[in-house]
Protein backbone atom coordinates (compact mmCIF):
# COMPACT_ATOMS: atom_id res chain seq x y z
CA UNK A 1 0.00 0.00 0.00
CA UNK A 2 1.18 3.23 -1.06
CA UNK A 3 0.50 7.01 0.00
CA UNK A 4 2.30 9.59 -2.70
CA UNK A 5 1.54 12.83 -1.74
CA UNK A 6 2.31 16.30 -3.06
CA UNK A 7 1.85 19.67 -0.80
CA UNK A 8 2.42 22.83 -0.33
CA UNK A 9 1.33 22.41 3.64
CA UNK A 10 4.01 21.20 6.35
CA UNK A 11 4.65 17.35 6.07
CA UNK A 12 3.33 15.18 8.94
CA UNK A 13 6.21 12.80 9.95
CA UNK A 14 3.46 11.22 12.14
CA UNK A 15 0.83 10.92 9.35
CA UNK A 16 4.21 8.70 7.21
CA UNK A 17 4.68 6.97 10.31
CA UNK A 18 0.98 6.48 11.29
CA UNK A 19 0.34 4.81 7.46
CA UNK A 20 3.07 2.12 7.06
CA UNK A 21 2.44 0.54 10.48
CA UNK A 22 1.63 -2.64 10.59
CA UNK A 23 1.19 -5.36 13.29
CA UNK A 24 3.01 -7.66 10.56
CA UNK A 25 5.71 -5.40 10.31
CA UNK A 26 8.54 -5.29 12.58
CA UNK A 27 10.85 -2.10 10.95
CA UNK A 28 9.93 1.02 9.95
CA UNK A 29 12.30 2.89 8.67
CA UNK A 30 12.18 6.77 7.95
CA UNK A 31 13.94 9.56 5.85
CA UNK A 32 13.28 13.49 6.28
CA UNK A 33 15.03 15.82 3.83
CA UNK A 34 15.37 18.87 5.42
CA UNK A 35 15.99 22.63 4.46
CA UNK A 36 20.06 23.28 5.12
CA UNK A 37 20.93 26.78 6.21
CA UNK A 38 24.28 26.49 4.34
CA UNK A 39 25.52 25.88 0.96
CA UNK A 40 28.84 26.05 0.61
CA UNK A 41 29.41 28.00 3.19
CA UNK A 42 27.11 30.59 1.97
CA UNK A 43 24.00 31.23 4.38
CA UNK A 44 20.95 30.02 2.78
CA UNK A 45 17.56 32.18 3.64
CA UNK A 46 14.47 30.08 2.17
CA UNK A 47 14.06 27.55 -0.41
CA UNK A 48 11.42 27.44 -2.84
CA UNK A 49 10.68 23.94 -4.66
CA UNK A 50 8.99 23.85 -7.93
CA UNK A 51 7.06 20.61 -9.43
CA UNK A 52 6.02 19.67 -12.37
CA UNK A 53 2.93 18.39 -10.54
CA UNK A 54 1.18 15.34 -12.52
CA UNK A 55 4.39 13.74 -13.41
CA UNK A 56 6.28 14.25 -10.32
CA UNK A 57 3.20 12.60 -8.67
CA UNK A 58 3.57 9.87 -11.01
CA UNK A 59 7.14 9.25 -10.84
CA UNK A 60 6.84 9.17 -7.17
CA UNK A 61 4.11 6.29 -7.88
CA UNK A 62 6.22 3.98 -9.85
CA UNK A 63 9.07 4.74 -7.74
CA UNK A 64 7.43 3.04 -4.63
CA UNK A 65 5.89 0.34 -6.59
CA UNK A 66 9.40 -0.20 -7.66
CA UNK A 67 10.72 -0.70 -3.97
CA UNK A 68 7.75 -2.54 -3.13
CA UNK A 69 8.46 -5.18 -6.36
CA UNK A 70 12.46 -4.87 -5.80
CA UNK A 71 12.67 -4.99 -1.62
CA UNK A 72 9.25 -6.74 -0.75
CA UNK A 73 8.33 -3.78 1.47
CA UNK A 74 4.83 -3.93 3.22
CA UNK A 75 3.50 -0.30 2.80
CA UNK A 76 5.18 2.97 1.52
CA UNK A 77 4.76 6.50 2.57
CA UNK A 78 6.39 9.12 0.03
CA UNK A 79 5.27 13.06 0.72
CA UNK A 80 6.71 16.18 -0.96
CA UNK A 81 6.75 19.69 0.03
CA UNK A 82 6.18 22.32 -3.14
CA UNK A 83 6.70 26.22 -2.46
CA UNK A 84 8.52 28.08 -0.16
CA UNK A 85 10.06 26.60 2.86
CA UNK A 86 12.05 27.92 5.87
CA UNK A 87 15.37 26.61 7.39
CA UNK A 88 15.05 23.17 9.33
CA UNK A 89 11.39 22.35 7.47
CA UNK A 90 10.94 18.73 5.69
CA UNK A 91 11.29 18.84 2.00
CA UNK A 92 10.73 14.95 1.82
CA UNK A 93 9.62 12.11 4.25
CA UNK A 94 9.46 8.88 3.16
CA UNK A 95 8.36 6.15 5.57
CA UNK A 96 8.60 2.21 4.88
CA UNK A 97 8.20 -0.49 6.81
CA UNK A 98 8.90 -4.04 6.03
CA UNK A 99 8.96 -7.37 7.86
CA UNK A 100 12.91 -7.08 8.29
CA UNK A 101 14.91 -4.18 8.62
CA UNK A 102 16.89 -4.63 6.05
CA UNK A 103 14.39 -4.74 3.36
CA UNK A 104 12.81 -1.15 5.04
CA UNK A 105 16.18 0.45 4.99
CA UNK A 106 16.83 -0.33 1.34
CA UNK A 107 13.53 0.26 0.05
CA UNK A 108 13.56 3.91 1.78
CA UNK A 109 17.29 4.42 0.28
CA UNK A 110 16.29 3.21 -2.94
CA UNK A 111 13.65 5.58 -3.00
CA UNK A 112 15.39 8.74 -2.34
CA UNK A 113 18.30 8.20 -4.52
CA UNK A 114 15.73 7.64 -7.16
CA UNK A 115 13.72 10.69 -6.63
CA UNK A 116 16.44 13.15 -6.91
CA UNK A 117 17.90 11.26 -10.10
CA UNK A 118 14.06 11.31 -11.81
CA UNK A 119 11.38 13.36 -9.87
CA UNK A 120 10.68 16.74 -11.92
CA UNK A 121 10.90 19.30 -9.18
CA UNK A 122 13.44 21.89 -8.61
CA UNK A 123 15.22 23.67 -5.69
CA UNK A 124 16.14 27.36 -5.81
CA UNK A 125 18.10 28.44 -3.10
CA UNK A 126 17.14 32.47 -2.13
CA UNK A 127 20.98 34.05 -0.70
CA UNK A 128 21.02 37.10 0.90
CA UNK A 129 22.55 38.57 -2.20
CA UNK A 130 20.78 36.56 -5.12
CA UNK A 131 19.35 33.01 -5.78
CA UNK A 132 20.21 29.68 -8.06
CA UNK A 133 18.50 27.07 -9.19
CA UNK A 134 19.90 23.92 -7.70
CA UNK A 135 22.68 21.57 -9.85
CA UNK A 136 20.90 23.47 -13.07
CA UNK A 137 24.50 24.26 -14.29
CA UNK A 138 27.81 21.72 -15.20
CA UNK B 1 1.19 20.33 -36.14
CA UNK B 2 1.25 21.96 -32.46
CA UNK B 3 2.86 20.97 -29.89
CA UNK B 4 2.93 22.61 -26.17
CA UNK B 5 5.96 23.28 -23.96
CA UNK B 6 5.72 23.59 -20.66
CA UNK B 7 9.16 24.82 -19.05
CA UNK B 8 10.19 24.80 -15.43
CA UNK B 9 13.08 25.77 -12.96
CA UNK B 10 15.68 27.18 -14.84
CA UNK B 11 14.52 26.64 -17.95
CA UNK B 12 11.27 28.57 -17.14
CA UNK B 13 13.37 31.45 -16.58
CA UNK B 14 15.25 30.81 -20.38
CA UNK B 15 12.03 30.55 -21.88
CA UNK B 16 10.60 33.16 -20.24
CA UNK B 17 7.15 31.42 -19.72
CA UNK B 18 5.35 28.29 -18.25
CA UNK B 19 3.65 27.53 -21.20
CA UNK B 20 4.73 27.84 -25.18
CA UNK B 21 3.09 27.18 -28.31
CA UNK B 22 5.32 25.58 -30.70
CA UNK B 23 5.61 24.83 -34.07
CA UNK B 24 6.57 21.84 -36.14
CA UNK B 25 6.48 19.97 -38.74
CA UNK B 26 3.93 16.98 -38.89
CA UNK B 27 6.20 13.34 -37.61
CA UNK B 28 9.06 15.33 -36.41
CA UNK B 29 10.83 13.52 -33.57
CA UNK B 30 11.51 14.76 -29.85
CA UNK B 31 15.39 15.05 -31.22
CA UNK B 32 13.99 18.00 -33.75
CA UNK B 33 12.26 19.77 -31.30
CA UNK B 34 14.80 19.68 -28.70
CA UNK B 35 17.08 21.47 -31.68
CA UNK B 36 14.06 23.68 -32.40
CA UNK B 37 13.88 24.93 -28.90
CA UNK B 38 17.77 25.35 -28.66
CA UNK B 39 17.99 27.38 -31.22
CA UNK B 40 15.22 29.71 -30.05
CA UNK B 41 16.44 29.88 -26.35
CA UNK B 42 20.79 29.08 -26.66
CA UNK B 43 21.49 29.49 -23.14
CA UNK B 44 19.30 25.57 -22.61
CA UNK B 45 22.49 24.56 -24.18
CA UNK B 46 24.47 25.65 -21.33
CA UNK B 47 22.39 23.06 -18.68
CA UNK B 48 23.63 20.30 -17.28
CA UNK B 49 21.11 18.59 -18.73
CA UNK B 50 17.71 19.39 -20.16
CA UNK B 51 15.40 16.03 -20.49
CA UNK B 52 12.35 16.36 -22.96
CA UNK B 53 8.87 14.45 -21.52
CA UNK B 54 6.15 13.99 -23.70
CA UNK B 55 2.85 14.20 -22.06
CA UNK B 56 4.13 13.09 -18.51
CA UNK B 57 6.59 10.48 -19.23
CA UNK B 58 10.20 10.42 -20.38
CA UNK B 59 10.90 8.96 -23.67
CA UNK B 60 13.38 8.52 -26.48
CA UNK B 61 14.52 11.21 -28.15
CA UNK B 62 13.39 9.21 -31.74
CA UNK B 63 10.16 9.32 -30.46
CA UNK B 64 7.44 10.95 -33.35
CA UNK B 65 5.79 13.66 -31.79
CA UNK B 66 1.99 13.93 -32.52
CA UNK B 67 -0.28 17.36 -32.79
CA UNK B 68 -1.10 18.46 -29.23
CA UNK B 69 1.63 16.92 -27.32
CA UNK B 70 2.58 18.36 -23.78
CA UNK B 71 6.07 18.67 -24.03
CA UNK B 72 8.12 19.62 -20.60
CA UNK B 73 11.76 21.20 -20.52
CA UNK B 74 13.14 19.24 -17.61
CA UNK B 75 16.53 21.03 -16.38
CA UNK B 76 18.35 18.84 -14.16
CA UNK B 77 16.03 17.82 -11.02
CA UNK B 78 17.27 18.44 -7.12
CA UNK B 79 13.66 17.27 -5.44
CA UNK B 80 14.38 15.99 -2.21
CA UNK C 1 25.67 15.37 20.92
CA UNK C 2 23.83 11.94 21.73
CA UNK C 3 20.42 11.09 23.75
CA UNK C 4 20.46 7.61 25.13
CA UNK C 5 17.95 6.71 26.95
CA UNK C 6 16.57 3.13 28.20
CA UNK C 7 12.79 3.62 29.53
CA UNK C 8 9.80 1.82 30.73
CA UNK C 9 7.38 4.34 29.15
CA UNK C 10 6.36 4.42 25.77
CA UNK C 11 8.81 5.64 23.09
CA UNK C 12 8.18 9.22 21.35
CA UNK C 13 9.37 9.81 17.42
CA UNK C 14 9.14 13.43 17.89
CA UNK C 15 11.43 13.60 20.67
CA UNK C 16 13.84 11.56 19.11
CA UNK C 17 13.40 13.78 15.80
CA UNK C 18 13.24 16.95 17.58
CA UNK C 19 16.91 15.88 19.19
CA UNK C 20 18.59 15.51 16.30
CA UNK C 21 17.17 18.55 14.45
CA UNK C 22 19.78 20.90 13.63
CA UNK C 23 20.29 23.99 10.56
CA UNK C 24 22.73 22.69 9.38
CA UNK C 25 21.94 18.73 8.97
CA UNK C 26 20.50 18.21 5.77
CA UNK C 27 19.32 14.39 6.30
CA UNK C 28 17.66 12.63 8.74
CA UNK C 29 16.85 8.72 8.77
CA UNK C 30 14.89 7.47 11.61
CA UNK C 31 14.81 3.52 12.44
CA UNK C 32 11.55 2.15 14.21
CA UNK C 33 11.38 -1.31 15.61
CA UNK C 34 7.90 -2.58 16.58
CA UNK C 35 6.65 -5.24 17.92
CA UNK C 36 5.61 -7.67 15.83
CA UNK C 37 2.28 -10.11 16.04
CA UNK C 38 3.91 -13.55 14.95
CA UNK C 39 6.72 -15.38 15.05
CA UNK C 40 7.04 -17.99 12.64
CA UNK C 41 3.85 -17.73 12.10
CA UNK C 42 2.57 -18.36 15.53
CA UNK C 43 0.58 -15.20 17.14
CA UNK C 44 2.46 -13.41 19.78
CA UNK C 45 0.31 -12.02 22.35
CA UNK C 46 2.64 -9.16 23.99
CA UNK C 47 6.67 -9.02 24.72
CA UNK C 48 8.85 -8.36 27.89
CA UNK C 49 11.89 -6.56 27.22
CA UNK C 50 14.42 -7.11 30.54
CA UNK C 51 17.77 -4.87 30.34
CA UNK C 52 21.06 -5.18 32.28
CA UNK C 53 20.13 -1.43 32.95
CA UNK C 54 23.51 0.34 33.59
CA UNK C 55 25.55 -1.89 30.82
CA UNK C 56 22.67 -1.21 28.66
CA UNK C 57 22.85 2.22 28.59
CA UNK C 58 26.95 2.42 28.40
CA UNK C 59 26.92 -0.08 25.51
CA UNK C 60 24.08 2.23 23.67
CA UNK C 61 26.22 4.91 24.64
CA UNK C 62 29.13 3.23 22.98
CA UNK C 63 27.68 2.33 19.78
CA UNK C 64 26.15 6.12 19.40
CA UNK C 65 30.07 7.57 19.91
CA UNK C 66 31.14 5.12 17.40
CA UNK C 67 28.57 6.24 14.69
CA UNK C 68 29.66 9.19 14.96
CA UNK C 69 33.21 8.95 14.72
CA UNK C 70 33.10 6.73 12.06
CA UNK C 71 30.29 8.10 9.85
CA UNK C 72 30.34 12.19 10.81
CA UNK C 73 27.39 12.31 12.07
CA UNK C 74 25.55 15.49 13.80
CA UNK C 75 23.63 13.77 16.43
CA UNK C 76 21.88 10.78 17.15
CA UNK C 77 19.29 9.64 19.89
CA UNK C 78 18.90 6.27 20.78
CA UNK C 79 15.97 5.22 22.66
CA UNK C 80 15.21 1.76 23.96
CA UNK C 81 11.96 0.38 26.03
CA UNK C 82 12.07 -2.23 28.45
CA UNK C 83 8.84 -3.86 30.40
CA UNK C 84 6.20 -5.22 28.86
CA UNK C 85 5.05 -4.08 25.14
CA UNK C 86 1.55 -4.36 23.24
CA UNK C 87 1.58 -5.59 19.67
CA UNK C 88 2.44 -2.21 17.38
CA UNK C 89 4.34 -0.22 19.74
CA UNK C 90 7.86 0.80 19.32
CA UNK C 91 10.96 -1.30 21.13
CA UNK C 92 13.35 1.14 19.55
CA UNK C 93 13.56 4.65 18.43
CA UNK C 94 16.94 5.41 16.88
CA UNK C 95 17.14 8.99 14.84
CA UNK C 96 20.24 10.12 13.10
CA UNK C 97 21.19 13.26 11.96
CA UNK C 98 24.08 13.97 8.94
CA UNK C 99 24.87 16.80 6.76
CA UNK C 100 24.33 14.45 4.32
CA UNK C 101 22.04 11.31 3.64
CA UNK C 102 24.07 8.55 2.85
CA UNK C 103 26.11 9.07 6.39
CA UNK C 104 22.65 9.11 8.38
CA UNK C 105 21.52 5.79 6.80
CA UNK C 106 24.64 4.48 7.27
CA UNK C 107 25.35 5.10 11.04
CA UNK C 108 21.49 4.37 11.80
CA UNK C 109 22.04 1.14 10.05
CA UNK C 110 24.92 0.47 12.35
CA UNK C 111 23.83 1.55 15.65
CA UNK C 112 20.72 -1.13 14.83
CA UNK C 113 22.83 -3.81 13.92
CA UNK C 114 25.36 -3.07 16.40
CA UNK C 115 22.88 -2.78 19.24
CA UNK C 116 20.92 -5.79 18.42
CA UNK C 117 24.75 -7.95 18.91
CA UNK C 118 26.08 -6.13 21.89
CA UNK C 119 23.34 -4.67 23.88
CA UNK C 120 22.10 -6.40 27.23
CA UNK C 121 18.52 -6.47 26.37
CA UNK C 122 16.51 -9.62 26.16
CA UNK C 123 13.41 -10.02 24.49
CA UNK C 124 10.70 -12.25 25.73
CA UNK C 125 7.83 -13.50 23.27
CA UNK C 126 4.52 -14.69 24.91
CA UNK C 127 2.14 -16.88 23.22
CA UNK C 128 -1.22 -18.32 23.99
CA UNK C 129 0.53 -21.33 24.91
CA UNK C 130 3.91 -20.16 26.21
CA UNK C 131 6.52 -18.12 26.39
CA UNK C 132 10.29 -17.98 24.66
CA UNK C 133 13.17 -16.35 25.68
CA UNK C 134 13.96 -15.17 21.87
CA UNK C 135 17.47 -16.43 20.40
CA UNK C 136 18.24 -18.25 23.58
CA UNK C 137 19.04 -21.57 22.26
CA UNK C 138 20.48 -22.86 19.43
CA UNK D 1 36.99 -14.19 47.07
CA UNK D 2 33.04 -13.41 46.86
CA UNK D 3 31.91 -12.42 43.68
CA UNK D 4 28.28 -11.20 42.70
CA UNK D 5 26.19 -13.22 39.98
CA UNK D 6 23.93 -10.96 38.58
CA UNK D 7 21.83 -13.27 36.07
CA UNK D 8 19.66 -12.05 33.03
CA UNK D 9 16.57 -13.22 30.43
CA UNK D 10 17.00 -17.02 30.11
CA UNK D 11 20.23 -17.17 32.47
CA UNK D 12 17.75 -15.92 35.42
CA UNK D 13 15.25 -18.66 34.46
CA UNK D 14 18.28 -21.16 34.74
CA UNK D 15 20.03 -20.10 37.76
CA UNK D 16 16.38 -18.93 39.33
CA UNK D 17 17.58 -15.91 40.91
CA UNK D 18 18.79 -11.90 40.00
CA UNK D 19 21.45 -12.19 42.48
CA UNK D 20 24.22 -14.42 43.47
CA UNK D 21 26.73 -14.89 45.81
CA UNK D 22 29.96 -16.83 44.44
CA UNK D 23 32.82 -18.11 45.90
CA UNK D 24 36.40 -18.22 44.16
CA UNK D 25 39.31 -19.03 44.90
CA UNK D 26 41.66 -15.85 44.91
CA UNK D 27 42.95 -15.22 41.40
CA UNK D 28 40.19 -17.41 40.05
CA UNK D 29 39.81 -16.33 36.19
CA UNK D 30 37.01 -15.76 34.83
CA UNK D 31 36.93 -18.46 32.32
CA UNK D 32 36.98 -20.80 36.04
CA UNK D 33 34.17 -19.09 37.05
CA UNK D 34 32.10 -19.76 33.80
CA UNK D 35 33.36 -23.77 34.16
CA UNK D 36 31.93 -23.07 38.27
CA UNK D 37 29.27 -21.67 37.00
CA UNK D 38 28.39 -24.51 34.88
CA UNK D 39 28.85 -27.29 36.91
CA UNK D 40 25.97 -26.06 39.31
CA UNK D 41 23.67 -24.90 36.69
CA UNK D 42 24.32 -27.26 33.41
CA UNK D 43 21.50 -25.59 31.20
CA UNK D 44 23.47 -22.68 31.32
CA UNK D 45 25.70 -24.71 28.33
CA UNK D 46 22.56 -25.58 26.14
CA UNK D 47 22.53 -22.15 25.24
CA UNK D 48 23.24 -20.53 22.30
CA UNK D 49 25.95 -18.58 23.93
CA UNK D 50 26.47 -17.13 27.44
CA UNK D 51 28.98 -14.11 27.75
CA UNK D 52 29.99 -13.09 31.54
CA UNK D 53 30.81 -9.18 31.75
CA UNK D 54 32.56 -7.82 34.54
CA UNK D 55 31.42 -4.77 36.07
CA UNK D 56 28.95 -3.54 33.11
CA UNK D 57 32.14 -4.38 30.63
CA UNK D 58 32.65 -7.47 28.16
CA UNK D 59 36.11 -8.95 29.25
CA UNK D 60 38.24 -11.95 27.61
CA UNK D 61 37.85 -15.07 29.39
CA UNK D 62 41.42 -14.67 30.91
CA UNK D 63 40.95 -12.06 32.58
CA UNK D 64 41.67 -12.29 36.57
CA UNK D 65 39.06 -11.53 38.67
CA UNK D 66 38.43 -9.27 42.21
CA UNK D 67 36.64 -9.95 45.23
CA UNK D 68 33.22 -7.96 45.21
CA UNK D 69 33.43 -8.14 41.36
CA UNK D 70 30.15 -8.09 39.81
CA UNK D 71 29.50 -10.64 36.65
CA UNK D 72 26.62 -10.65 34.47
CA UNK D 73 25.61 -13.64 32.77
CA UNK D 74 24.91 -12.51 29.57
CA UNK D 75 22.37 -15.23 27.58
CA UNK D 76 22.32 -14.16 23.52
CA UNK D 77 21.16 -10.56 23.26
CA UNK D 78 17.70 -9.84 21.72
CA UNK D 79 16.75 -6.38 21.90
CA UNK D 80 15.82 -4.01 19.15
Amino acid sequence: MLDIKLTESRLDVNACIDFVSAGDAGGIDVFIGTVRNATKGKSVVRLEFEAYEPMAIAEMQKIAEQATEKFGTKKIALHHRTGVLQIGEAAVIIAVSAPHRAAAFDACRFCIDTLKETVPIWKKEIFEDGEVWVAAHP
Amino acid sequence: MRITILSFGIAKDITGKRFLNWEMTAGASVGELRKSLVESFPRLAELASVRLAVNSEYVPETLELSENDEVALIPPVSGG
